[in-house]
């Protein structure tokens, strides 16, 4: 496994703004609509996404390389894939309920959500497919990071996204855009400005 | 003495009113531009002249459309926001654009960006920037190219043997959208101080020296959007409306502050005090679209935060961003682009910096 | 009965574009015809089929590990789909990428497994599906062929007005959203419009 | 040696004092008919203590205090009291008063001085001889002055404010008060500093009354005035507003939610100084008070002593009031005053201006708001007006609790600034409303 800090760097800059999951890939978009009401839900959501992303991409990534590709069964990857993740998220949720009280009280209801976020199974899938840098699947580090930085970029536009609908809360939208379709477009608006970040590299 | 008594008003107080309204500010913003747009007409001739036209016309006709006809309520154009809108929006397009195009940025500047969200006040993000990097994902190729200002082609310049090196290939794939500005990046500022490459001067000058392209930067004699090349113009008007109390000081002396700072910080030079290094960054905030930027877009009341700590932290965020873009993004200008996506931040950054208020320092502490 | 099941799975219930599920590939493959109906037919495809299954199998599933069970079943035709595109229109495949595998987490499928196939018998389940996966791909297909034109002058690949220039941003993720957000207020504007004239 | 003190926040009015300001004090004549309400005071109000057909005489006590949060009231002319009932009230409501009619006697009952003199008086003898005279703040607050100054132990007061600034506009009734009745306020600002037991006493006045610095500066080469601090104030509107003061003067904070004694100070309007002087030396009590009666509308100007009771419309009228341009009459000064439904509401205790306005100053709401920020500029609290007012329009009553609507002060600055024309003190004033409501709701859980 060799660790290069420049392609680690690059990907996180990838994941959290070129290729943003929410507004670049169209991941994740359910809780991005679903959750983005009140600030204080966006950010318990981001929480649960970044922590689940990191311990999945992980996990998915030992089970894919160590299992699945040994064996040459990696066409069983997407039942694999959701069952670890579909359990992954209930035994979080049993840990956290156990260990930390807190914890489970501040993420709890976001934890069933996840199992059916297409983030999740998104950065697993990505992880164990060809990249766009090397166009090799990602080392387990890499993975690591593309996964926690994945949700980092979720949880950044989840936030944003919170913040500007609590102040749309104040504003006379006409009939029909309110609800979802005003939120669309303030999503198209925030993914056009996110095009500045296209083409971002430090290393360049 | 007449004894009979006509019915009074009511009303709550405060029953005086200072004079300033929404559409004298407005109007105040549009007269701080004058300047700039004589300039632009100097420079650009006929076109910067169709381009405004077009653009004002039509985002003052999506204005009056919406209204009359999805809401049928009463005309809004008396508040000149949209003809600011659209005297913005011009001023941040090329001056080779198709007309057309224009129309098509000022729809959506009017219709999406301002009226989806109900209208002046309502907005998050400037509906003008929206509009011009909206026609920048739609047209990269005609966005991105600036040509020698009419005036300087009539006096020899021109851009022959320059462009190839500079405009790269424009592909419209999904992730692709580049395109060159007359800012060159800072890789090209190095490579010019150091190698003599022409990227320093942009497209249109075969200048290598910064004696002789920063008052040309100033005064505007260079490619770049109509509205954005003559930076005296810019400051003039800003000015005036620092003057009129419309503009704070915070919000553009920060943004252009933190972009000086920080390109003179990695100016590429290897010093920091040589008189190379000091004129990066001066050539840096006098080029491309950071003045217009900075003093009109960035300062615009409905998508900046009202706190005065929120203000500066809007002013330093537009100043990283734009700074990160031009150094290390994928466009070579940075300005419409940060500002936008610190418009997103707005709703956030007024929540977490709300004035801390009188009586409840002592009751915390 | 069959005209009313598919007003309500088109029009009434339109996983998409009234119910808001399914978004992601929705948005994501939206960007030509093609790829629309590509991602709707495979959809529907595992649709129907998880439907019958799960009907078929109702009873004998446990009351807790029910959501597992459903997924498993769920993904075990994503992988029959995916092979098979792989296999038989590698093109697509391509162009659809990630999304062919993310049909397994696509809350339209695993709505209506809990919400229609675990409570209705098999005809009835099957109709279901169908009419659900229709509406899904209708949609999809809607929003596919307003970006395919705006985005690029093309459908299915063929130009489409000569001297019109192509708005790249509807094939880019702002165009996206921008679509599914006019659709929708469209929709929101006739139904309130109709609201309107009955009260 | 007068220092320059200010705060931060507020707005720049333009003063219009013009008119008054160098018009002496005019006797007001007694009116033919005087309405006395019953409340005038924050607290509850006073107990009648005449009845229909009683004949009283000036000074009479024709209302006794309800409750300690309360004050007397007296008759401001002698005659019959010739009904007892609901009149109109410049406050907006009906309230239960007094109707005398002028006999024309003008016999006053005899007062009661203090049998010695104040320095030797126990602090509660004189607290108590300011209760009798039902002396409350006369700038606008009407908080019954005897409760100001008799702070509970645990909260010494070290600092008295004499407040001058006069910040409203067109008021001129405070400054032609300090320019005449110098000595006088100076005594009573004494008198309060010897009741509360402060060590320091202020004066403070806007510097746009350089007549008033300098008549009062002159008086503080005496002897016994020596201990008096003046501060010279820079002119802003709410200079006057006692939070602003004591930031301004002593760089302390009232804390959120308390009174100015939870910082050790007392803040007395000059006209409370002088009543109190009256009250203490000649044991007369508040029955007429100085008004300025300006504005546009109004073709003969000035400041006037006049009856308490007397009816608004005697007195516009008799300064000629131009009906057809008058759109609005006014309580108080512009920034804070009470617009007025009916004329034949008496001047109280706390009016101390009316202003007939010939222009309608936009009442109505023709923009939204475009967060120019200038109501956050001009709030000297330092809330967010702008938002505080869209969360009362949307009824998010806790989110304008959140951001603490209820320490707005009402001082109009935010309104004033707006350029939206938002009528923002009206959606505070109803934030507030509710936000009292919910505040209670929750203490009962």
């Amino acid at each position: 496994m060799n660790i290069d800090f420049i392609s680690l760097v690059q990907i996180s800059i990838a994941a959290v703004f070129i290729n943003n999951f929410v507004l670049s890939r169209f991941l994740g978009l359910c809780p991005f609509f679903g959750v983005s009401k009140k600030l204080s839900s966006a950010v318990g959501m981001g929480m649960a996404v970044i922590f689940v992303m990191t311990v999945a991409s992980m996990i998915t990534w030992i089970i894919f390389h160590y299992l699945l590709v040994p064996y040459e069964v990696d066409y069983l990857r997407t039942i694999v894939f959701i069952l670890v993740i579909a359990s992954l998220v209930q035994l979080v949720e049993m840990t956290l309920q156990k260990f930390s009280p807190v914890l489970y009280d501040a993420l709890g209801i976001y934890l069933p959500l996840i199992t059916t976020n297409c983030a999740i199974m998104g950065v697993a899938v990505l992880n164990a497919g060809k990249n766009d840098f090397t166009q090799e699947p990602y080392s387990f580090i890499e993975s690591l990071v593309n996964g926690i930085m994945s949700g980092i970029g979720f949880t950044l536009a989840l936030v944003l996204m919170a913040g500007i609908r609590e102040k749309l809360e104040l504003a006379n939208i006409p009939r029909p855009l309110q609800g979802l379709p005003i939120a669309f477009v303030t999503a198209g608006l925030m993914a056009i400005a996110f095009l500045g970040f296209s083409g971002l590299n430090f290393f360049k | 003495m007449s004894s009979e008594q006509k019915l009074l008003h009511i009303s709550t107080s405060p029953h005086v009113k200072h004079i300033e309204t929404v559409p004298s500010i407005m109007l105040c913003v549009c007269l701080a531009l004058i300047p700039a747009f004589a300039a632009s007409v100097y420079l650009f001739r006929l076109k910067a002249l169709v381009l405004t036209a077009v653009c004002v016309i039509s985002c003052l006709a999506t204005e009056w459309s919406i209204v009359r006809f999805l809401l049928k309520k009463p005309s809004t154009l008396g508040d000149f926001s949209a003809l600011l809108t659209g005297i913005l929006l011009a001023f941040n397009l090329p001056p080779d654009l198709p007309p057309w195009m224009a129309a098509v940025g000022s729809v959506f500047a009017i219709g999406v960006a301002k009226w989806a969200f109900g209208g002046l006040g309502h907005n998050f993000v400037n509906p003008a920037l929206a509009g011009r990097a909206f026609l920048t994902a739609s047209y990269a190729a005609p966005m991105t190219v600036f040509n020698v200002p009419d005036f300087w082609k009539a006096r020899g310049w021109t851009i022959s043997g320059l462009s190839e090196k500079i405009i790269r290939p424009v592909s419209d794939t999904l992730d692709g959208i580049s395109g060159a500005t007359p800012l060159p990046t800072f890789s090209g500022i190095t490579e010019a101080l150091h190698a003599e490459s022409a990227r320093l001067v942009d497209l249109q000058f075969h200048i290598i020296d910064f004696q002789e392209a920063l008052p040309r930067l100033f005064f505007g004699n260079v490619g770049g959007c109509i509205g954005e090349t003559s930076a005296a113009a810019l400051i003039l008007g800003a000015i005036f409306l620092w003057y009129k109390h419309i503009i704070g000081i915070r919000v553009p002396v920060l943004y252009i502050g933190t972009v000086f700072l920080l390109t003179w910080l990695f100016n590429g030079t290897g010093s920091f005090f040589t008189s190379e290094a000091l004129l990066v960054p001066v050539y840096q905030i006098l080029a491309g679209g950071l003045m217009l930027g900075a003093l009109f877009m960035a300062t615009d009341m409905v998508t900046s935060p009202v706190t005065p700590k929120g203000k500066m932290i809007f002013g330093v965020g537009c100043g990283i961003l734009t700074f990160t873009i031009r150094k290390f993004g994928g466009y070579p200008e940075g300005v419409s682009y940060s500002i936008l996506l610190m418009n997103l931040t707005v709703p956030l950054i007024d929540r977490y910096t709300r004035p801390k208020i009188y009586g409840k320092v002592k009751k915390n502490a | 009965m069959i005209k009313e099941e598919l007003k309500r799975g088109i029009i009434a219930e339109n996983p998409i574009l009234v119910l808001a599920l399914g978004l992601c590939p929705a948005l994501a493959v939206s960007t030509s015809l093609q790829n629309g109906l590509g991602m709707g037919c495979a959809a529907t495809f595992v649709l129907i089929c998880s439907n019958i299954i799960i009907s078929l199998i109702k009873k004998w599933i446990p009351e807790k590990v029910r959501i597992p069970c459903y997924i498993v079943i769920i993904a075990t035709f994503v992988t029959i789909v995916e092979l098979t595109l792989k296999a038989y229109f590698p093109e697509l495949n391509n162009q659809l990428g990630i999304f062919v595998p993310l049909i397994v987490v696509n809350c339209v499928i695993l709505g209506r497994a809990e919400a229609f196939a675990s409570k209705n018998n098999l005809g009835r389940s099957i109709i279901d599906g169908f009419v659900m996966g229709l509406g899904f791909t209708l949609a999809l297909c809607i929003l596919a062929i307003i970006r395919e034109v705006l985005g690029s002058n093309k459908l299915w690949g063929l130009k489409v007005f000569p001297g019109f220039r192509p708005m790249t941003i509807f094939i880019l993720a702002p165009g996206g959203f921008f679509t599914i957000a006019f659709v929708m207020a469209m929709i929101n504007y006739f139904r309130q419009k109709k609201e309107g004239g009955q009260s | 040696m007068f220092g320059k003190y200010s705060f931060r926040g507020g707005v720049h009015p333009s003063h219009n004092k013009d008119q008054t300001a160098s018009r002496n004090i005019e006797t007001f004549p007694a009116p033919e008919r005087a309405i006395i309400p019953l409340s005038q005071h924050i607290g509850t109000p006073a107990k009648i203590a005449v009845k229909r057909g009683d004949t009283v005489k000036t000074g009479q006590v024709i209302g006794e205090a309800g409750g300690f949060v309360s004050a007397p009231v007296h008759a401001s002319i002698s005659g019959k009291v010739v009904s007892v009932g609901p009149f109109p009230h410049p406050l907006g409501r009906r309230v239960t008063s007094v109707e005398i009619e002028n006999d024309g006697t003008n016999e006053t009952v005899e007062f009661n001085p203090s049998d010695k003199p104040w320095r030797e008086a126990a602090p509660q003898e004189i607290v108590q001889k300011i209760s009798a005279a039902g002396i409350v703040g006369m700038g606008g607050a009407s908080f019954p002055t005897h409760v100001k100054l008799s702070p509970p132990s645990n909260k010494p007061i070290d600092t008295v404010i004499i407040n001058g600034a006069e910040c409203e506009p067109y008021l001129t009734a405070d400054h032609r008060f300090m320019l005449e009745k110098t000595e006088q306020i100076l005594l009573g600002a004494l008198i309060i500093k010897k009741v509360v037991g402060a060590a320091k006493l202020f004066i403070g006045i806007e510097e746009n009354k350089p007549d008033a610095i300098e008549k009062i500066t002159e008086q503080l080469n005496k002897e016994i005035f020596k201990e008096i601090i003046p501060a010279k104030l820079q002119t802003k509107y709410p200079q006057g507003g006692e939070k602003q003061l004591i930031a301004a003067i002593t760089r302390r904070q009232v804390p959120s939610g308390g009174l100015p004694m939870d910082c050790g100070c007392i803040v007395q309007n000059v006209g409370t100084a002088c009543a109190i002087w009256e009250a203490v030396s000649e044991g007369k009590p508040l029955y007429q008070r100085v008004v300025t009666v300006t504005g546009p509308a109004i073709r003969k100007p000035g400041n006037f002593l006049v009856r308490i009771g007397t009816p608004i419309k005697t007195l516009v009228e008799k300064c000629e009031i131009d009906y057809d341009a008058a759109q609005k009459v006014i309580m108080g000064g512009p920034m804070m005053g009470l617009a007025q439904s009916d004329l034949d509401a008496p001047i109280i205790k706390s009016s101390s201006g009316i202003l007939a306005h010939s222009t309608l100053t936009a009442g109505t709401r023709d923009y939204d708001c475009i967060s120019c920020g200038n109501c956050v500029k001009a709030c000297p609290i330092n809330l967010v007006p702008s938002f505080i007012s869209k969360f009362v329009q949307k009824g998010l009553y806790e989110d304008a609790m959140a951001w603490n609507v209820l320490d707005c002060i009402e001082c109009g600055s935010c309104a004033y600034a707006c350029p939206a024309k938002i009528n923002l003190v009206h959606y505070m004033k109803l934030g507030k409303f509710h936000a009292m409501a919910i505040r209670k709701s929750q203490e009962q859980k």
